[in-house]
C-alpha cells in the first residue's frame, strides 16, 4: 500500500521480537465492544488513479487569470518570483517540525528570524513573532494582548475593517468576556482602538488621528495593515501605533482559495512579553558561534499552560518563509517599485471608470492606494457581464454592508497590464 | 558551516530585482498623498541578487534536520511520510488559482473536495460533521470549546470549568483558558491512565467539558473510556477529543463510539500534511449532532450534486478565521486519503503500534519504561535511569541529533521525570528503528563509560548547544531598557 | 539585471584591486576591430513579463490528454510517479556537474552506479554505462564498438529498426568509414548484425535466431530494446546478444516534444574496455569506507583524446536519475504490472480495431507487446479526424517507409484506461 | 554519513507499488507470446517503499556539492547560477507535454521557441544559421567536423587532417577523429597562445579544418585570431570555433567576425541550463552560408509566421539524433536569454571577465601565474610552486573541499603542469570570490606549514580520497576473469 514500509516478513519478524503472536495482543487494552471492521470508504487508488481523480475536481473549478482579476477584499493576484516556490519546495524546510532542537534546525529558526526582522522593518515597531494562523487571528490575538495589557474589557473597531475579521475578533472576544464596539470614540473602559490601513474598501483613514486618540484615551491602537502598501504608506512605528498585524498572503503566497497564508504581528518593545507564538532570538554555543533559539517561551502553553498569551502552537512558518524570500528578493526598491505601480494602475483605472455612465467613486473624497470602491448600476449584472468575458470583477461589498448598496470595489497590481486594463473597460462598455 | 543573514550581506547599491513598468498614465503616490500618509524611511529590507538570496535559503535549509533525510521520531507530532505527489496536486492551478470570494459556481469543485472530505473524516472519528476551518490543532480545540460553551449556553446552563489531566498537552488548558473557563486538572494515576477517583471528585454541574485524548500521551490507550464517558455526561459536561493522537487506531475504533462529543484532528499529523517547520496544518473538528448548530460558517451544504457555502446559521459561534480554513493543506489530506484508502489508513495505524511496540522493545532494556506496555502509536521512556551518571533526557536527545537523527520529544508529558517521547510512525522502516534503538544502547553506554561526552554534544552540527538561559537574560535586559539589542530581531550595527 | 551580482560599487571596487581604471583595461587583448556596440537582441525582461511571453508560445501548442494519446513511435506516454520529479528537481542534483570531485559528488556517483546496475539487471548483460545522449546514438555507439572490435566495416540493420535511429547510425558510419546495409544476412565483412525489439512497428523479432546468425558470422549482436518490454520479454542477455541499446524516454521522463531523453547501453565483460563515455565503479578511502569514483577513465577522450571510444562528455545522467528512481519505484513487479497492463490493453484495443470495417492487422501472423501496425483505408482521414475529437492518434509509418502504404501504428499503455479505448472506438465509428 | 546502495536496502516481501489495473478482457503476454521471447528470470530491480526511496535519493542529494550550495569554480565549466524559474518555463505542459511526431500545426509555440532561440544564437555568435539538434559541446563538435567535411568533399575536395592545438579540451580531437580525421596538434607559444610559427609549419592542402577555442582553455584571447583565420582560410580549410569559452565575451565581439566558419555553444555553460551532474545539456551549432547546405535535418524554417520543418535537404549530413535536440534544454535557454536581453547578457561576460580577473589578483601571490594577464573569463594558475613542499594541484583541490568550496578544474589545460583552472563565473558575489581566495591562502600556508594535512583531505567529507589506482586494479582483475566482482555495478553476495 501507499506510503507504508513493512513488508509481511517484516511485521512477523518484529510480532516476534516483540514477543506476542499477533497484532491483537497489541491491541489488548481497546474494549472489544469499540472495535470496527473496516473503515466505511473505499479502497486506497494508485497515484496514477488519484491524480486524476483529484485533477478532474480542479477541472470543476474555473481559475481566471491573474491579469484578469480584478478582485481584492483581502486576497490579491501578485506577480510571485519563482524563487519563492523554489526555496518553500526544499524538504529539509517543507518536512521540519517545529525547530524544538535548535542545533538540528538552524536552517527553520534563522529563516524565522529574518521574518520577524523583515516585519518589524515594514511595520517600523520593535519586535515581530514568527507568524500566526492570518490577518483575522492575528487582529484578534492583538486585541487579546490589549485586553490583558491594559486589563480593559472592550476593543473599539473603527471604519471598514475587514469583514472576517471583525467576525473572527468577535468569536475571540466572546471566550474572553470583550466587548467589541463599533465607533470611533474610545472611552475609558477601551482596551484599543483597531483600525485597518488601507481599509476594506482601499480608502485610506487617518491613522494618526486615530492613533493620538486611542492614547488619549489610555487604549492601545492596533493597525491592521496591507504589507505591500507600507512601502508608500506611512508604517505603523511612525505614526506610535503600539501594534501592527496584518495578513501576508500578497507576500509571495497563492490565493489557493483562501489559504494557507499567514499572519504577522509586530510590537513596542514594551508589549513584547504579551505576544502570542513562536519568537525566535539569537544565541551562542560554548565556541561562540551565534546560533538561533524559540525564545520567551515562557509566554508559551507548553510552559505556562492556562496562563499563556495564547493557546497557538502550530504557526504558518512556511507560509512566513515563503514571504521572507519574497520581501528579500523585492528588496526596499523593488517592493517600492510593485506597490507604485499598483498605485498608478489603480488610480489610471478609477479614472477611467469613472467616466463609465452612472459610474461614480463611492467616496470621492477619500484618498486609496490599489483597491477603491466604486458605486455602479446594477453592481450584480456588472460582474456577472465581466465573468462571463472571463474577466473577475469586482466584490459587491452591500454583502457586508447593507448601507453600500451599489458599491463594488475593484483592485488592481502589477499583474494587470494595460491591455488588460483595456479589455476590462471594452467588456464594460460592450 | 554557519550562514550569515540576508540582511547582513546586504549592498546599498545592489540593483533591485527587474519588474514591470506601470506603462499606463497615472500619479505617484506622492503626488495625491499628503505627507502624514507617506512613508518617511524606507523599511530597511536585505538588497541583494537572486542568486544570493538562492545560495542563502539552499545553505540554511541544508542546516536543517528533516523527516525527508532523517529519522523524526518526535513524540506527540506523527512525523511521517509527507506524499511528494501531494505537492503536485495542491498546486494544481485549479486549486491554488482560486480567490475565495469567486461565486460558488465557479469553485463546485474545490466545494466538493471539502465536502467530501468532510465525509471521509466523519467516516474515520465516527462524528455527523466537520468543521475545516480550523488552522491547527491549538485552534481546533478552542474552536470545539467555543461550540461546547455555546451549547451549556443555549440551554440556560452556564458552566465555568474545564477538566484536563495532567498529562494533557499545554494547548489544552491555554485553549480552555482563552475560551474563558477554569481549567480544573485532573491527575493520572500510577497505570498512566487517568484516574477515575480523581476524576469523579472533580466532576460537578459547574463542568463544562473533559478534554482528553486516547491514546494519551503517554501512549496508553484509556482502558475505561466508557466509563468515563458515562461519568462525564452523567453530569451533563461534555466529552472533548484531542486528536493529536489519532494515528493510533484508524479503522481500529472511533472516538465518537467512545462516547467523545467533539473531536479535533491534526492533518499535519495523521493525514500526512508537511508540518513546515512549524506549520501551516489544519485543525478540522468533528461534532455530534447536538452540537451541529454551533458549527462556525460557513458550512460546505451539498444538495443533489450541487455544492453551496451555508452562512445562516444562527445559533453559530461565527468564524474562527477567514475564508474556509488551509485549503491547501485540506487537498493534501485528501489526497492522502483518496491513495490510502480504508484499507490504507488502517493498515497504517496498525503498523504505527507495531512499530512503537517493537522499538520500545529494542531499548527496554537501556531506558527505564515507567508504564507498562504494550503501548500504542508511540511511548514514553526514561532517562531517570542515567540520573546518577548526571545525564539527563537533553543530553540524550542532543547525542542523538550527533548520529544523525532527530531527537524524540523530551521533558513531555509532565507527569514523567526526565521524559523520552518515542514516536516511529508507520513510515519508517525496521532497518530505520533498529538503527535508532543501536544508537540508543551506544549513548547509554557512552552515559557510563564517558558522560563529559553526552554534555559535550552535539558536535557535527553547524552549531554546539546553545546558551538559552544567556539569551533569555539578554532579552531581558533588552526588555527593561538596559540593552538596545534586541535579540530577538537583526539590527544594524551602527544603529 | 536579472542573475547578475555585482553592484556598480562591487565593480569600480574590484577594478580597482586589479590596478585599473575600467573594463576596457582588461579588453585590451581583443582587436578594437572586433567590437562590436551591442548586441542586436531586445532588452531584458523581468521574470513576470519573460513568464507571460513563453506562456503565451506553450498556450500556442496543442496538448493531448495522456490517456487519449495512441501515439508511440519511440516515445510514448506513462505514469510518471511524482517521486521522479520530486528528486531531479533537487538542485543538489540538478545544478552539480560531472563528478570530477568524487568526494564532494557522492550523491551523483552512487546514483549513477545504481543506474548502471538496473540497466545491467534489466539487460541481462554485465555492465552498463552512466548514459548516451538518447536510443539513435546509442545505437551508433554501439556500432562504433563493434566496429572496433572487430576491426570490421560493415554493419547489417535488419528489420524495422527506428528510421530515425538509422539514419544517425549512417551519418556516425560515414565519418568512420562504415557501411550501413539493410538485410537480415551477415557477411565476413559484418562487424554487427543490429535489430530493434520490439521494431519500430512494434512487431517482435525472433532475436535468438538473429544473434545466432551474428554470432556463426563472427559478428557482434546488438539488440535496441524497449525497457519496460524486458519486464515480459527475454532480455539480450538471456539470448545472448553481446550489446544492448536503448532509449530510456519511458522510465520516468516526460514527452518534451523529443527531449532530453536518455540513451542506454551495456555489454558482456569482454566489451566493457570498448564502452563509450562515463563508468561509474565502486573504491575505497583509507579507513576503508566505501565510495565511488568514476572509473576506466583511460577510454575516454579527457585521457585518451583522438584515440577515445568516443567523444562524448557531458551525457544524461539527470534523466539516468530519472530512470533510477522510475525503476526503484517500480520495481520488478511493478514494472511487471505496468507492461502487463499495457500488453493486455493493446490486444483488447487490436481486436477492437480489427473488426472495424476495412481495418486489418497490417502483419496478422506477427506477435506485439504494446504497440502494433494496423493496415486502414484513408489513413490520414482517420489521423485528422481523431485529432479533431481530441484524440492523439496512430502514426502514419508510410512516412518512412513507401511499402507500408495505408498502415498506421497504435500504442497502448496503462494510461490509456478502459474509458479512454472506448473513446477511441466511439471517434473511430463516428 | 553514507548511504547503502537501494539494492542493499531491498527486500523480496517489500509490497510492490499501486498501479492501475487492465480493467479490459485481454490476455497475459504468457498467453500469447512463445516460451523463447519470455524473460525467464525477472530483472534484478531494488524492491522498496515510497518513504524508503525518497528517504534514499535525499540522503543521496544532501552528499553532492553543488552551485546552489557552493562556489563551483570549475574551469572551462561556467558553473553560473541556474535561473529557477526556468525549470517552471520548461515544465509547461504546453513544453513537456508535446509528443515529437504532432502534426507541425498543433506545435507552432514549440517551432516558433526554437526559431527565435535559433535568431538569438545567430546574433550572439555572428553566424547565419544555427542547427539546435546536437546534445551537448561534443556532439556538436562533431556535427560540426561532418558538416565541414561534406563541404570539403562537395567540392571534391578530400581533406584528411583536422588541426588541434596542444591546449584543446580532449573532445576536439575525439571528435575530429570520430568523423575520419586524422588529428594533428598545434603547439602554443610561450604567451600561452598558439604558435602561429607551428601553425604555419602544420597547414597544408590536406587540412580540412583548425579547431580554436577563444579565449582558449588558458583564458587568453587569441590576440591574432585574425591572421590565424586569414592563414587557415588561405589553405582552403575552415576556421571551427569550440564555444565552451563564449561566456566571455557576448556583446563585446563575436567568434563569426572573428572569421569562424561553425560554431558549437554549450547552452549547459553559456546560457544557464543545469548540468544536471553531467547532463543533459545542448550543444548547438552555427554555420555561415557556406556550410548552410550540409546542415542536419530537420531545419525549422519560417514562411510568413508559419512554422515548419524542412527534411528535404540534400546536401544534408542526415541526423545526429532522434527528433529535434534536447528540447527542454532549449526552452531554458531561451527563457534565459529573453530574460537578461542583450544588455544583460553583455554585462553577464563584462562581469565574469571582471571577477576571474579579480579571483587572479587576489591569489596571484600564492599560486604560480604561468601566464600574463589579463585573462578572460577564467584564468589557469599551477601549485609547482607548492612542490618542493611535494604539494600537488589535486592536494589544493581537496584541501579546498573540506573548506565548503567545490574544486577548480585541475591537470587540465594539460600544457601547464599542476594546472588549477578557476572560473569565477558572473553570479558570484565578491564576497564569495574573497572567501574563496582566503582558503587559498590558508591553503598555501598549510602547505608550508603541514603538508601532511593537505595529503590527508578531504576529512569533512562523507569520504575520505577515495583510492582510484585500487579500484582500477579490481576492475582489471575482473576484465581478465580473475575475479567476479564487476566493481562498476553492484551484485548479490551470493552470486
Ligand atoms: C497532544 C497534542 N495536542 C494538541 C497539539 C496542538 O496541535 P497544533 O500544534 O496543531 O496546534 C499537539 C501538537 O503538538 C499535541 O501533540
Ligand atoms: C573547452 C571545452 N570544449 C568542449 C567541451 C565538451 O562539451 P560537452 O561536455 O558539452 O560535450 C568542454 C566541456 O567541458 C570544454 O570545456
Amino acid at each position: 500500500m501507499p506510503y507504508l514500509v513493512h513488508s509481511e516478513e517484516d511485521r512477523a519478524s518484529m510480532l516476534a521480537s516483540i514477543g506476542v503472536q499477533s497484532m491483537d495482543d497489541l491491541l489488548v487494552d481497546i474494549p472489544q465492544s469499540l472495535r470496527i471492521g473496516a473503515l466505511e470508504l473505499p479502497d486506497g487508488l494508485s497515484e496514477h488513479e488519484m491524480m486524476s481523480q483529484i485533477a478532474s475536481l480542479a477541472a470543476r473549478n474555473r481559475v481566471f487569470p491573474d491579469r484578469l482579476t480584478f478582485r481584492g477584499g483581502g486576497v490579491y493576484s501578485r506577480f510571485i518570483p519563482a524563487a519563492v516556490a523554489a526555496v518553500t519546495s526544499k524538504p529539509e524546510f517543507y518536512t521540519a517540525y517545529t525547530p524544538y532542537q535548535p542545533e538540528a534546525s538552524q536552517g527553520t529558526l534563522q529563516a524565522i528570524f529574518e521574518f520577524q526582522t523583515l516585519i518589524a522593518e515594514l511595520t517600523a515597531l520593535d519586535v515581530a513573532n514568527a507568524s500566526l494562523y492570518d490577518g483575522a487571528t492575528a487582529v484578534a490575538e492583538a486585541a487579546m494582548m490589549a485586553h490583558i495589557h491594559t486589563s480593559r474589557n472592550e476593543v473599539v473597531v473603527s471604519g471598514y475593517l475587514h469583514p472576517e475579521y471583525v467576525e473572527v475578533l468577535r468569536a475571540f472576544s466572546e471566550g474572553r468576556g470583550i466587548k467589541v464596539r463599533k465607533g470611533t470614540e474610545p472611552g475609558p473602559k477601551t482596551a484599543a482602538v483597531i483600525f485597518q490601513q488601507p481599509d476594506f474598501l482601499g480608502l485610506l483613514v487617518d491613522a494618526k488621528a486615530l492613533t493620538e486618540s486611542a492614547h488619549a484615551a489610555g487604549a492601545l491602537a492596533i493597525a491592521c495593515v496591507d504589507p505591500i502598501s507600507l512601502a508608500i504608506l506611512a508604517p505603523p512605528g511612525e505614526y506610535g501605533a503600539d501594534i501592527a498585524v496584518g495578513e501576508g498572503q500578497q507576500l509571495g503566497l497563492s490565493p489557493s482559495y483562501g489559504g494557507p497564508h499567514v499572519g504577522f504581528i509586530s510590537c513596542r518593545r514594551e508589549l513584547v512579553r504579551r505576544l502570542p507564538g513562536r519568537l525566535v532570538g539569537t544565541a551562542h554555543d560554548k565556541q561562540g558561534r551565534r546560533g538561533f533559539v524559540l525564545a520567551l517561551s515562557a509566554r508559551e502553553q507548553h510552559i505556562r499552560r492556562e496562563k499563556a498569551t495564547s493557546n497557538i502552537c502550530t504557526n504558518h512558518s512556511l507560509c512566513a518563509l515563503a514571504a521572507s524570500v519574497y520581501m528579500t528578493y523585492m528588496g526596499p526598491k523593488g517592493l517600492r517599485q510593485v506597490a507604485e505601480v499598483s498605485f498608478k494602475r489603480a488610480h489610471a483605472l478609477a479614472q477611467r471608470l469613472a467616466a463609465l455612465p452612472g459610474w461614480e467613486p463611492a467616496f470621492p473624497d477619500r484618498q486609496f492606494v490599489n483597491e477603491f470602491p466604486m458605486r455602479v448600476p446594477k453592481a450584480s449584472a456588472v460582474v456577472r457581464k465581466l465573468a462571463r468575458k472571463g474577466i473577475l470583477g469586482p466584490i459587491e461589498v452591500q454583502r457586508w454592508f447593507r448601507e453600500l448598496k451599489g458599491v463594488v470595489t475593484f483592485t488592481c497590481t502589477e499583474v494587470n497590464d494595460s491591455r488588460a486594463l483595456d479589455e476590462l473597460l471594452a467588456a464594460l462598455e460592450a | 558551516m554557519t550562514e550569515l543573514l540576508s540582511f547582513e550581506k546586504s549592498r546599498e547599491a545592489a540593483s533591485p530585482p527587474r519588474l514591470p513598468e506601470a506603462d499606463v498614465e497615472g500619479p505617484e503616490s506622492s503626488q495625491v498623498l499628503g505627507s502624514d500618509l507617506l512613508r518617511k524611511k524606507a523599511p530597511g529590507l536585505p538588497q541583494l541578487s537572486e542568486p544570493e538570496i538562492m545560495r542563502h535559503y539552499s545553505r540554511l535549509a541544508s542546516m536543517n534536520y528533516s523527516i525527508s533525510e532523517q529519522f523524526y521520531p518526535l513524540g506527540s507530532c506523527t512525523m511521517k511520510y509527507n506524499p511528494v505527489v501531494n505537492e503536485v496536486v495542491a498546486a494544481l492551478p485549479g486549486f491554488a488559482g482560486l480567490h475565495p470570494y469567486q461565486d460558488e459556481d465557479t469553485v463546485q469543485g474545490a466545494l466538493e473536495l471539502m465536502w467530501r472530505l468532510e465525509q471521509a473524516l466523519c467516516a474515520v472519528v465516527g462524528v455527523e460533521r466537520v468543521t475545516l476551518q480550523p488552522a491547527a490543532g491549538a485552534h481546533g480545540e478552542w474552536t470545539a470549546l467555543r461550540m461546547i460553551s455555546a451549547y451549556h449556553r443555549s440551554r440556560g446552563d452556564t458552566r465555568t470549568e474545564v477538566l484536563v489531566p495532567d498529562s494533557a498537552h499545554g494547548t489544552n488548558p491555554a485553549s480552555a483558558a482563552l475560551s474563558g473557563f477554569q481549567v480544573v486538572e485532573v491527575k493520572s494515576g500510577l497505570d498512566g491512565r487517568i484516574s477515575l477517583a480523581d476524576l469523579e471528585s472533580k466532576l460537578s454541574p459547574r463542568v463544562a467539558a473533559l478534554m482528553l485524548t486516547n491514546p494519551n500521551t503517554l501512549g496508553l490507550f484509556e482502558r475505561q473510556i466508557l466509563d468515563i464517558a458515562e461519568m462525564v455526561h452523567a453530569t451533563g459536561a461534555m466529552l472533548y477529543y484531542d486528536g493529536a493522537n489519532l494515528n493510533a487506531f484508524m479503522g481500529i475504533c472511533r472516538p465518537g463510539d467512545m462516547g467523545f462529543d467533539a473531536v479535533h484532528m491534526n492533518l499535519h499529523k495523521t493525514f500526512t500534511t508537511p508540518h513546515g517547520g512549524g506549520g501551516p496544518g489544519a485543525g478540522p473538528v468533528g461534532v455530534k449532532a447536538e452540537l451541529i448548530p454551533f458549527l462556525p460558517t460557513p458550512t460546505v451544504e451539498r444538495t443533489n450534486g450541487h455544492l453551496t457555502l451555508d452562512f445562516k446559521r444562527p445559533q453559530s459561534i461565527g468564524r474562527v478565521r477567514s475564508f474556509y480554513g488551509n485549503f491547501g493543506m485540506l487537498v493534501r489530506a485528501y489526497a492522502y486519503i483518496v491513495a490510502m484508502g480504508g484499507d490504507g489508513l488502517t493498515q497504517a495505524s496498525r503498523d504505527a503500534v507495531l512499530s512503537a511496540n517493537y522499538l520500545r522493545k529494542q531499548v527496554e532494556d537501556d531506558l527505564e519504561m515507567p508504564h507498562e506496555g504494550p503501548c500504542m502509536h508511540e511511548f514514553v521512556a526514561s532517562a531517570q535511569n542515567l540520573a546518577h551518571e548526571g545525564v539527563k533526557a537533553l543530553d540524550v536527545a542532543k547525542a542523538l541529533l550527533d548520529r544523525d537523527f532527530y531527537a524524540p520529544t523530551i521533558y513531555f508529558p509532565l507527569v514523567v521525570p526526565e521524559a523520552i517521547m518515542v514516536e516511529p510512525t508507520e513510515t519508517e522502516s525496521k532497518a530505520s528503528l533498529d538503527a535508532f534503538a543501536a544508537a540508543i544502547k551506544e549513548i547509554v553506554a557512552e552515559a557510563k563509560s564517558n558522560p563529559q561526552a553526552l554534555h559535550d554534544a552535539p558536535q557535527n552540527l553547524p552549531v554546539g548547544r546553545l546558551d538559552e538561559v544567556a539569551a533569555a537574560r539578554r532579552i531581558n535586559s533588552y526588555l527593561q531598557g538596559q540593552s538596545e539589542d534586541p535579540v530577538l530581531r537583526w539590527k544594524p550595527a551602527q544603529k
